[in-house]
């Protein structure tokens, strides 16, 4: 048994280390090294939370959490500092750190103004996702969703290319629209359940059980859903991520595609679907519909993307579009794929834009048409690119295929068509993938471009990207293990 | 007149004697560091004042009080005061804005801000609220080496006029109605016999009105941009903090004792419906940094009517939270926008590319309290618009809290820009200096200040519904 | 048992990765091939073991993969008289195919790739063998196909190469689609996923649903083993090296889809259109490939078409229900197919990387190392009485004729036509390759004939021996009971006989057809009219040449109809779609919001009367409006 | 009492409208302007009286009493801030200084 | 006799407003006003209000009307050529907006029918108890505000000197 404080540690020692950066701002290779150390020593602590899983349920925890602290904050208003960790928050955290450290990592040598702020900026961002996934309260939570907006804002504005201002401009407003309607929804379920109960409380476990009228609750959980929408994204409320990846540097790239996507879907997995049972079974067709257009109509668009990284991150939109899908049917099977989908989207989007971000740095372009026959000139690089790649594609044996192939056999019972569909986006990625690998890895050099291989610090990022990837894609069961006992909760079964 | 009745005019007094004794100053040195000093001392000293001494509930003989509330914002005139002398000494250096004038109309100012705190009838109150605009009036015009500083004394002057000619007529009107100019009793819209008392309404129609000047609530807003352009920029930091703080105080001291506020509903919807909108569309394309924060306020005050109109349910202190809270962030703001105004940085958003790395404080600060206004948590004005919006939900304002939700979502597009402008362009301009020892204080403290509100709101919250009870 | 299962797989996985890890840099060329050769015989070696000890069929659990709640795929194995015969096959072609490779790839650079995928693909297609399970077969069923994609376009600095691997890829996968879906379909009816579990459990479920499930496992064969409509990829595909060829496309991996028929047979064969399509399928597959394979230029084309052609016969065995022969069919193809190609490489190395056959000849003496189990292979596959070839068409057409009705018995007609034109289209080739005088341009009559290493022309003749005498595996009844046949024929399996005069008489009509399609070649291109023809048909094709040539159009018929539409819509959704409509929309809402704030914003206009009026109608607003309702 | 209160109420609202519209009609000249402001605060006084008179209390006189103090305040300031503008701008048109607009 | 007296005092009132309003020379606008008050004065003085009466006289129409007249006279204002009624159109929203103002406040004061407070007459005594005694602070305001109308001033006359 930790000691109570474990979850107040893991949330803020990234905030602590961001704002030890603040006094490093002038010695670049210190606040790199500090950074690193931090980032990794959150790694550590996370991983090791895994161990807590046996050990006996923390008083008042609600079911599934087996590390859970409450303390009261704003009493006025009941809200409570109240954390928790079940198997899900578990690995989104866990995927955090270590994606978070490989943004550390990829913007090692990449970022060269003003270091110790983008530093400083990943490893606020990181708490604020922590909190993100960490809390039980929604005011909480809220804090927490808005908090991780501000960092990935300035690395976009600061770092970024081209029009990075419209992009962070765009993606802030974007989520900002989405989240106080959410914030508007959140009051409105802390008002009726304090009119129902008498206790005002943002806490979940409290307003788990609220009565709503149908159409309150269809409000309430619309406004949720759209929040959650924007940042997974849905269609077609996604065009804020093609211009917020291709503008973002690397690591703001990799944690928008790693992470920041997660929260939508986390969101609606751990309040949406929970707090409104009845409004979120008759908006269900909804989402179901916009996730298999998301896969269908992204999948299909990237394959015109001229630029890299605007592929990626359409891609991304098609594969969250199957984490949707699974969300949306709320099958114990579906809802552990779509649980794993996000991890294995995490590593797979945080490998393929931390490669197309190797090459920008060199080449200083991510036109698919200014590059090819990499492969003879950087052979390394580009057999990761392929693994990374293919593992997008949803290639079994590889991480990706595990969680789709559970969200489809999950969703077919429940939407059939929507899965027969979605099956056909299965090919779609596999087009514009291919299309990729041959443009960019094969045929002869459209540029003179002298590129080096990978150096010793990215073969390391990857080589560990890519053992996730294959460890997962082989053997997921220990993951899908953790997941068991809160799927078995949230969707009503034993666990 | 006895002792416990000086002693609750006690601030009054330190801040009168405070300006006299400043204006007295002049007439020895022209320095006016040592007038800076006696005003900032006044001001910390009424502050200490105001928090030492136990409630007294009332001075009959002066028609003041000492009660909890006004209080309460007493000391956050005080220390706001305090606050803008401290910004000011700097910049008013850099602009040549010599004088005594300066300081003691600043205490004069706070001076009518205190007594309309602490009033318990409408004549006090009014001549508060005049003696508060009336220094204003001077201190938007204070700057004469600029040559718009008459046209902002005149474009705040007028219209204040106006509003004041509203105020008056209004009040007169509650006191045709009543027969008393007493707060408790001249306000309250008593129904008789199913029909409101109508000459009562009549007067609180012009009541608002006048009030809606000082709140710059549209359609009475456009003088605010232009002043909060024209005027020095600790004095729009006072105005922004203090003056609106003073009209909102105003309201709250009015309309929890009308009986019945839902009759003033629609007004007051109409106000903050229209405030909200103006205010936020018509920053959204405003070039220049001054102007856009005019229209800001503009729309936050929206908010605060919206906080108001759904008094009863909490709204009320939601409505005085958000005061102090907007109080801070402007102080905040337009103090950072003079540090940085103060070096020859021009008014316009393309003047303040990059300055996140050639005045990384200022714009820190300038940055968090862009941060406050769009009602990022943590800070006070996520807290506020918290309240707000949960009062308005709760007495069932929906309409109203959608749209001003999705306005203040819509808002964040410009607060941005200001923040994207400091940082996220290049700068040609060289590193400068460091802001001085007082602007850094101030600055620092409302920093905190602004966190702090939104971290830890408890306690505030806990007392400002307590003293609304 | 388990042992040698996990051997079977593991050990060419392992040889994969360690070549793809140490290969070049610190392993020497000669162990890397080595290496990569070893762990194929090695796994052939297991596999013998396997099959030394094998009694009955045996279920292995190695290890867990997939398993949320009632959903479980674990890694396990299946070994039954099926899987166990492809299993043989596989290790032995590939192992042949692997040591021929060492030869052919003995001036390319890439090797280390080249072997890597080679052993990779193996372990590949043992896992879909020997899958117990629909999804680990699946695993082995994409993982084949990557790595025939990365083997097509193993030269990838051309175009055409890099492309043709990519329309592979695709094209295969579209058929996945209805693997895909009949997976999961058949999780939600069974609740299970192990093929052994399903094909006891086809009487639980209504025949349309059975009929469903074998249309979508009849689309992944299609896409898998080249079918109509499905078959565009195949011929593209012999961009690759020619041992990939051999080894991917015509010997393994293209059989996968008959494989998974053939494997699930037991659950879908129950539905009479299912087998009917499989069967119609199956025909129209292998008239269309030999029509195909009959005007072709290119050898390895040829070769290609014909893969497709005799996959579709084993498809119209499937079909026909004869899934013994279908087997036998498909381990006889895959002997000669092997050698076919392999043989071809041998020449095609022989020209310097020459492939088309127009430009050939009289390579009878100059490489007659490969001209003679290149024969071999030929007359296989021309269904000469009493080859291996022979006897395995002959099987399934005799199961076609059995089934009877009008309906089989076109289809054994069509069956019957291929077999003639295969004939003349193998023996053409024979033909025009070997026969006649080394063209007078080429190199080879200068005496510059590319020496070829002796390991290629080795390792042809265990297949050419294989390919000819293979009948013996299977000899039909009436000549001895057929080894295979008693030991795939599982009990319960409905494969019916023909009475021995009806197979004899059968076998006798084939032989005619086989021996008149000879005669045909020969007469067209025999002796000194191959000159004649040669000269007419180098000209550019004309007519239903050309369209048999270019496959029956069906490749500009695809791109017209799907893929220019894909691309052409990609970018209108892009462009349209999402940056047109969407995001301008958005864009030029917040636009209009900002025109509206400024009007706003300009009311201001600086003069204090706005102002003043401003406030005025407020006041008159609220004062009237109070008025208005009190009163 | 010598006329109902309404009546004076009415007086009042009349001289008021009447300041407001002189303060919004004379914009070409910051002198009527004031002396508009002037008329509306004599309504307001009118009010106060008349009603002190009504309740029979002197609160009202005393507030009209203050009003006058501090209206001619606000006008001496005024007038300074016109004498001041007119210097620098030789105009008394409030229109004619708009420098501060957007 | 003192009823008549109001209503005739009320129309002069409003006459000279008008009067003064409409007149596009300030000399004589500021002349028709104070006859204006001077009425008004007379209506406070019938309407028991004999101190605010005086000082409307004194303070109005005596100090505010001539600081007025000075600084038109000051500024040469008064020149005719410079002076320039409002055009027609410009009078039509100030009206229309204070027509609504005042018929609302109107209709709503005509409504207005509240008893009389019974009391005795108001005396200077009265007015200057409530004053000093109950208003003390008030005096102390307007009297900082005065002196601070003159700071202003003076700050603005010196500056623009300077």
């Amino acid at each position: 048994m930790i000691p109570v404080p474990f979850l107040t540690l893991l949330l803020f020692l990234p905030l602590a280390g961001s704002l030890l950066l603040l006094a490093m701002t002038r010695r670049e290779s210190l606040a790199r090294i500090t950074a690193l150390t931090i980032a990794l020593a959150e790694t550590l602590l996370a991983c090791s939370a895994w161990f807590c899983q046996g050990s006996t349920t923390p008083q008042a925890a609600p079911p599934g959490f087996f590390l859970f602290l409450d303390r009261p904050w704003i009493e006025t208003l009941g809200i409570r500092y109240t954390l928790g960790m079940d198997g899900i928050s578990l690995l989104l955290v866990i995927l955090t750190a270590f994606v978070t450290t490989i943004a550390l990592l990829v913007s090692w040598r990449s970022i060269k103004e003003r270091v110790a702020l983008h530093f400083l900026l990943i490893l606020a961002m990181e708490s604020g996702i922590i909190g993100v996934f960490l809390s039980l309260d929604l005011f909480l939570f809220y804090l927490f969703w808005e908090l991780m907006l501000i960092p990935m804002f300035f690395l976009i504005g600061i770092w970024g290319h081209d029009r990075n201002i419209y992009s962070a401009v765009k993606f802030f407003l974007y989520t900002m629209i989405g989240s106080l309607l959410m914030l508007l929804a959140i009051i409105g379920i802390y008002l009726i359940h304090g009119q129902q109960s008498g206790v005002y409380s943002f806490g979940l476990s409290e307003l788990i059980g609220t009565n709503f009228s149908t159409a309150t609750g269809l409000w309430l959980y619309g406004a949720f859903l759209l929040a959650f929408a924007v940042k997974f994204p849905l269609v077609p409320l996604h065009t804020w991520l093609p211009d917020a990846h291709t503008d973002a540097p690397t690591a703001g790239s990799v944690i928008l595609a790693g992470l920041l996507l997660k929260t939508g879907a986390y969101g609606l997995i751990r309040f949406g679907y929970p707090l409104f049972p009845e409004a979120a079974r008759t908006l269900t067709p909804l989402l179901i519909g916009l996730a298999v257009a998301g896969i269908l109509y992204a999948s299909w668009i990237a394959f015109a993307q001229k630029d890299m990284k605007r592929l990626v991150a359409y891609s991304s939109v098609g594969h969250m579009g199957f984490v949707a899908l699974g969300i949306g049917a709320w099958t114990p099977v579906a809802l552990s794929g779509s649980l794993l989908q996000m991890i294995n989207h995490g590593l797979t989007t945080t490998a393929l834009f931390a490669m197309v971000g190797m090459l920008d740095e060199q080449a200083h372009t991510r036109q698919i048409e200014d590059y090819g026959g990499l492969w003879s000139k950087i052979p390394i690089y580009s057999a990761f690119f392929v693994l990374f790649a293919m593992a997008s594609a949803g290639l079994p044996g590889l991480n990706n295929f595990v969680g789709e192939f559970l969200i489809l056999t999950g969703s077919f019972k429940v939407a059939q068509l929507a899965t027969v569909l979605a099956f056909i986006g299965v090919i779609l990625p596999l087009v514009y993938t291919v299309r990729l690998i041959q443009e960019v890895l094969f045929q002869e050099e459209r540029r003179p471009l002298s590129m080096t291989d990978l150096s010793l610090r990215e073969i390391l990022i990857l080589t560990f990207l890519a053992l996730a990837d294959i460890v997962i894609g082989m053997h997921p069961a220990p993951l899908l293990e953790v997941l068991k006992v809160p799927v078995a909760l949230l969707t009503g079964g034993a666990p | 007149m006895t002792t416990a009745d000086l002693w609750v005019a006690f601030p009054l007094i330190l801040l009168a004697v405070g300006a006299l004794l400043t204006l007295l100053l002049g007439a020895v040195t022209r320095d006016d560091t040592a007038a800076t000093i006696i005003g900032v001392a006044v001001t910390l000293g009424a502050a200490c004042w105001l928090l030492q001494t136990p409630p007294a509930p009332l001075a009959p003989t002066l028609g003041l009080s000492a009660a909890r509330l006004p209080r309460l914002f007493g000391v956050f005139f005080a220390l706001l005061a305090a606050g803008v002398l401290g910004l000011s000494s700097g910049y008013n250096r850099e602009r040549g804005i010599s004088g005594e004038e300066y300081p003691a109309t600043v205490l004069f100012a706070t001076f009518g801000m205190l007594a309309l705190a602490s009033a318990t009838n409408l004549l006090t109150l009014f001549l508060g609220l005049e003696a508060m605009s009336f220094g204003f009036y001077i201190l938007v015009a204070i700057d004469l080496k600029r040559a718009t500083s008459g046209e902002t004394g005149l474009k705040y002057l007028l219209p204040g006029a106006l509003s004041t000619a509203f105020l008056a007529f209004g009040i007169a009107l509650l006191y045709c109605a009543s027969g008393t100019l007493s707060l408790q009793e001249a306000v309250p819209l008593s129904v008789t016999s199913g029909r409101p008392d109508l000459i009562a309404l009549a007067g609180w129609g012009c009541l608002l009105a006048g009030i809606a000047f000082k709140l710059s609530l549209a359609p009475t807003h456009l003088w605010t941009p232009d002043v909060y352009q024209g005027a020095p920029a600790p004095v729009v930091a006072f105005l922004s903090g203090g003056s609106k703080a003073g009209a909102i105080l105003l309201l709250l001291m009015l309309l929890p004792a009308t009986a019945d506020a839902t009759l003033l509903r629609v007004p007051l919807w109409g106000l903050a419906l229209l405030s909200m909108l103006v205010g936020n569309l018509a920053a959204l394309r405003q070039n220049r940094v001054r102007r856009l924060m005019a229209y800001s306020s503009i729309a936050q005050m929206g908010y605060v009517v919206v906080a108001l109109l759904s008094g009863k349910s909490g709204g009320y202190q939601a409505a005085a939270f958000y005061a102090l809270a907007y109080g801070v962030i402007s102080l905040a703001a337009f103090g950072a926008i003079s540090v940085i105004e103060r070096e020859g940085v021009g008014e316009t958003l393309d003047d303040y590319r990059g300055l996140g790395r050639t005045k990384p404080f200022a714009s820190g600060v300038l940055a968090l309290a862009m941060f406050a206004l769009a009602g990022i948590p943590p800070t006070a004005g996520f807290t506020g618009k918290f309240l707000i919006f949960a009062s308005a939900v709760r007495s069932g304002e929906i309409v109203l809290a959608i749209v001003g939700i999705l306005l203040a979502a819509l808002s964040v597009f410009y607060y941005l820009r200001v923040v994207v402008t400091l940082y996220c362009k290049n700068s040609d301009t060289a590193e400068s200096s460091q802001p001085s020892i007082p602007e850094y204080l101030v600055l620092l403290i409302a920093s905190a200040a602004i966190i702090l509100f939104g971290l830890w709101p408890d306690s505030l919250i806990l007392l400002l519904s307590d003293l609304l009870q | 048992m388990k042992l040698y299962l996990e051997l079977i797989i593991l050990l060419p996985l392992l040889g994969g990765i360690v070549n793809l890890l140490l290969g070049g840099r610190l392993l020497p060329r000669r162990l890397t091939e080595l290496l990569a050769c070893a762990v194929i015989w090695g796994s052939f070696a297991a596999t013998l073991g396997a099959a030394a000890s094998y009694t009955a069929p045996v279920t292995v659990e190695l290890g867990s993969w997939l398993a949320a709640f009632d959903f479980k795929a674990p890694f396990t194995l299946y070994l039954d008289p099926l899987s166990l015969s492809l299993c043989l096959m596989i290790t032995f072609v590939c192992g042949l195919i692997h040591i021929y490779a060492v030869g052919y790839m003995k001036d390319d650079p890439s090797f280390v790739r080249f072997f890597a995928l080679l052993n990779l693909f193996v372990a590949a297609m043992l896992v879909l063998i020997l899958a117990e399970n629909l999804p680990l077969l699946y695993l082995g069923w994409e993982g084949v196909g990557f790595c025939s994609y990365a083997l097509i376009g193993f030269w990838y600095r051309k175009p055409e190469n890099a492309t043709a691997g990519r329309k592979a890829f695709i094209v295969t996968r579209i058929g996945d689609i209805g693997l895909g879906i009949a997976i999961v379909w058949m999780f939600q009816l069974f609740g299970s996923v192990s093929i052994t579990k399903l094909n006891s459990m086809g009487y639980l479920m209504p025949i349309g649903v059975i009929t469903a499930l074998g249309l979508l496992m009849l689309l992944a064969a299609m896409g898998k083993s080249a079918q109509v409509p499905l078959m565009v990829w195949l011929p593209d595909a012999m961009a690759g090296p020619t041992p990939v060829s051999a080894q991917i496309h015509a010997a393994t991996m293209v059989t996968a889809g008959v494989y998974l028929l053939m494997r699930m047979f037991p659950l879908i064969g129950v539905s009479p259109t299912v087998t009917a399509a499989i069967a119609i399928t199956g025909a129209l597959t292998a008239f269309y490939g030999a029509t195909c394979a009959l005007v072709q230029r290119d050898l390895k084309r040829i070769l290609a078409y014909s893969t497709i052609s005799q996959i579709g016969y084993m498809m119209l065995g499937v079909g026909a229900g004869a899934i013994t022969a279908s087997t036998f069919h498909l381990l006889e193809h895959a002997f000669f197919k092997a050698l076919l190609f392999l043989g071809a490489g041998c020449v095609i190395t022989a020209m310097h990387h020459e492939q088309d056959i127009f430009r050939m000849g009289g390579l009878r003496r100059t490489i007659p190392g490969t001209f003679w189990p290149f024969l071999a292979g030929a007359v296989c596959l021309a269904g000469v009485p009493l080859t291996g070839g022979f006897f395995s068409k002959d099987g399934i057409l005799g199961a076609v004729w059995l089934k009877g009705g009008g309906f089989y018995g076109t289809l054994y007609f069509v069956g019957l036509i291929t077999a003639f034109i295969t004939a003349v289209y193998a023996i053409r080739m024979v033909l025009i390759v070997f026969a006649g005088e080394v063209p007078l341009n080429h190199s080879l009559s200068k005496g510059e004939g590319k020496p070829l290493p002796r390991i290629m022309e080795w390792s042809l003749i265990p297949l050419a021996v294989l390919g000819v005498f293979g009948g013996l595996l299977n000899l039909p009844e009436y000549l001895g009971s057929g080894v295979l046949n008693s030991f795939l024929s599982q009990p319960g399996s409905h494969e019916g006989m023909l009475p021995h005069a009806t197979e004899l008489l059968l076998q006798g009509v084939a032989a005619v057809v086989a021996v008149a399609g000879i005669s045909t070649a020969w007469f067209r291109y025999g002796g000194d009219r191959r000159q004649q023809r040669l000269a007419l048909e180098s000209a550019p094709a004309r007519g239903i040449s050309a369209f048999l040539m270019e496959g029956w159009r069906v490749d500009a018929l695809y791109d017209f109809m799907f893929v220019r539409p894909y691309k052409w819509l990609s970018s209108i959704l892009w462009q349209w779609v999402d940056e047109g409509c969407i995001d301008d929309t958005l864009d030029r809402t917040a636009a209009l919001f900002g025109r509206f704030g400024h009007w706003i914003g300009a009311r201001g206009d600086g003069r204090v009367s706005r102002s003043l009026i401003g406030m005025a109608a407020g006041a008159a607003l609220m004062i009237g409006w109070l008025a208005w309702v009190m009163l | 009492m010598i006329v109902p209160l309404a009546h004076v109420l009415v007086l009042a609202a009349v001289l008021f409208g009447l300041g407001l519209v002189c303060t919004l009609v004379w914009r070409s000249n910051v002198i009527m302007l004031l002396i508009g402001i002037e008329i509306m605060l004599n309504a307001a006084m009118l009010v106060f009286v008349g009603g002190s008179n009504h309740w029979g209390v002197a609160d009202g006189q005393v507030f009209a009493l203050i009003i006058m103090a501090m209206t001619s305040a606000e006008v001496s300031l005024a007038l300074a801030l016109v004498v001041y503008l007119h210097r620098r701008k030789n105009t008394v048109n409030v229109d004619e200084f708009r420098e501060l607009k957007d | 006799m003192e009823t008549y007296l109001f209503y005739i005092l009320a129309v002069v009132t409003v006459i000279g407003t008008i009067l003064a309003i409409t007149e596009k020379h300030p000399v004589h606008a500021i002349v028709y006003l104070v006859t204006s008050f001077f009425s008004l004065a007379t209506i406070f003085y019938l309407l028991a209000a004999p101190l605010v009466a005086m000082f409307e006289v004194i303070i109005y129409a005596g100090a505010v009307m001539v600081l007025f007249m000075f600084v038109i006279m000051m500024l040469d204002l008064g020149r005719s050529d410079e002076a320039r009624r409002p055009e027609l159109k410009q009078w039509i929203l100030p009206i229309i907006l204070a027509g609504i103002i005042l018929t609302s406040i109107g209709t709503i004061a005509t409504g207005y029918a509240a008893a009389p407070h019974a009391s005795g007459s108001l005396t200077i005594r009265d007015f200057a108890e409530t004053l000093f005694r109950k208003y003390g602070v008030a005096v102390e305001l307007v009297s900082m505000q005065l002196l601070f109308a003159v700071v202003g001033a003076l700050y603005l006359g010196r500056k623009a000197k300077s």
